[in-house]
């Protein structure tokens, strides 16, 4: 929930997340709420000695096949479209990373009912 | 039994002093981020943790500590852990709750 | 919930989070402790800030099926608020209790 | 003499009080946002802000503190300003500082 | 320095600006830095029963005709970008809403330097 | 600076704008309050958590001309650190010399 490059939580929830990836623990889904979901702006363009951390997420939850999904709602306000949005918003541009989605708080919910463990790294 | 997880510091935001009030018989405390300094030895909140150890435990994210350069003055009644042992944690407890 | 309302958008973004679970029929209790009682507090006019009023979105809480108002009675007397203070009708309880609840929950969400 | 904007509130952040703790002669103080709720009559802000009172002035955002449902539970010694009021404030004193 | 949509100090920042503004006051600049540089971002898509912040500064500061800067290193990491850079690092997409600009932290020392105020809205 | 180094981007990002302001030959007092003087604290060692070393960047001030260091004596000692914990030597002020420097300033940066 915390927005990458101001707070730690994002590198930290990162890290978590390959250290129980890498020891054989299954993730359900990352949903990115709040602040959380700069996370997936593919524009993101940190200096060559810093972590591109939309790029870490994306190869991570690529390579474990994890499901990762943005809240639309906290998405769209803080300017974080995929294209079909942009359309609908008659925007020209977008900037959702693939494989990000854009979907609703259910999703959590779902996790949350689907999940043994829920863990939130906040801002 | 819930993992409590603290990410902030004690000299500036209340969030360690309310989880530590809220805590329950074994009940475990994670300290993570600027959380790290509540478990510098000598502070105050060195004393608030020594006198909850006997029935709670208490954990430091090493990274973070080694960070910012405390590695070295932990509480002894605090134990330094890596993210593989922070997700161990987090199977062990049955519940986790961040406090931020 | 743990933060004053309007300053951060924590407490908007939680009861979205809230009403979402209502919606979805899970088996929910809600905690204010700390701060967080703030949202509570009565008579909160947003025009002049134009953020959406919180006390209206509380009020709505029933509609979701979310009956049981639990409030951290210490944090009530620390910032000099009676039940009477707040929009709902609540129900305090002490620290213990507190601690009580939260080892039976199987999800904790804070915000 | 220095204008102070706290934004905090001082429940859960430290930024009220040792923004109070090295306050000059004459400093004023001005509450926003969430700094508001140390404004509220019969707290133990309360008490610090009024035992100050007498060489630095205090205020307090009416927007903010009528959002929080709180503007008419205020410390006398607290003077509630609009945004207009507060754009005066801010060249009345020679400088600003932002507590956050 | 607050994030739009998180943080209240963007709304009180752009009242305060408005206030100062219409009383007759003169703003030298306005400077965006840390999270405040999402202020700037032309997909942001609020619901219709809230403000529309980059729109309202946008708007705010061509009638009064204030210069307002970005920091383009937050901006760069946070992933606002203007069209020059967009394509100095190979994106196909920006979104720098005008009349924001991307410069460095050199305009916000000059500003203080020909300023008899400085304040900070801070998240 | 009065916030902790890596938790939030506060400190790199007030390092940074003290820095760009040093270029400009600004005349400027730098002071640490709080947990801003833990910024201070030796033996830093950010590999594992990928972040800019800020004990380094603070090395390099005096480069940039910035020379005196403030502290606030009593944000040490609560925190239990002596001087001899700092990696830069520093001027250590007490409350009412931190108030009479607020007084002198044009301009305040906090970060």
């Amino acid at each position: 929930m915390g927005s990458p490059y101001s707070t730690q939580s994002v590198e930290t929830g990162y890290r978590f997340s390959e250290a129980a990836l890498s020891s054989g623990h299954q993730i359900y889904r990352i949903f990115f709420y709040h602040d959380g979901v700069h996370c997936a702006n593919s524009l993101s363009t940190p200096p060559q000695d810093e972590d591109n951390l939309p790029e870490l997420w994306q190869q991570l939850t690529t390579q474990y096949h994890v499901d990762v999904v943005v809240c639309v709602a906290s998405a769209l306000k803080r300017g974080i479209l995929d294209q079909k949005e942009a359309e609908r918003f008659d925007k020209d541009h977008f900037n959702l990373t693939e494989p990000f989605e854009l979907s609703g708080l259910g999703q959590l919910i779902d996790a949350s009912a689907h999940s043994d463990r829920v863990i939130t790294f906040a801002s | 039994m819930v993992l409590n997880i603290i990410n902030k510091s004690p000299f500036s935001h209340s969030a360690f002093s309310e989880c530590l009030a809220v805590l329950g018989d074994n009940d475990r405390v994670l300290l993570i981020e600027d959380g790290v300094y509540a478990a510098q030895a000598d502070t105050e909140y060195a004393k608030t943790i020594t006198a909850l150890a006997g029935n709670n435990q208490f954990y430091i994210l090493q990274a973070d500590a080694q960070a910012r350069g405390i590695a070295d003055r932990i509480n002894h009644d605090v134990q330094a852990v890596d993210y593989t042992q922070f997700v161990e944690l987090t199977t062990v407890c049955n519940v986790v709750h961040s406090w931020y | 919930m743990r933060h004053a309302p309007y300053g951060r958008s924590l407490a908007r973004e939680g009861l979205d989070a809230l009403m979402a679970s209502a919606v979805f029929d899970q088996d929910l209790s809600l905690l204010f402790i700390n701060d967080g009682v703030f949202q509570l507090k009565e008579s909160q006019n947003t025009e002049s800030i134009r953020q959406k009023n919180l006390e209206k979105m509380l009020a709505a809480l029933s509609l979701y099926g979310v009956n049981d108002i639990l409030v951290d009675q210490q944090a009530l007397e620390q910032r000099q608020l009676s039940v009477e203070d707040l929009s709902l009708p609540v129900i305090t309880l002490s620290a213990t209790e507190i601690a009580d609840l939260f080892q039976q929950q199987h999800v904790i969400f804070q915000f």
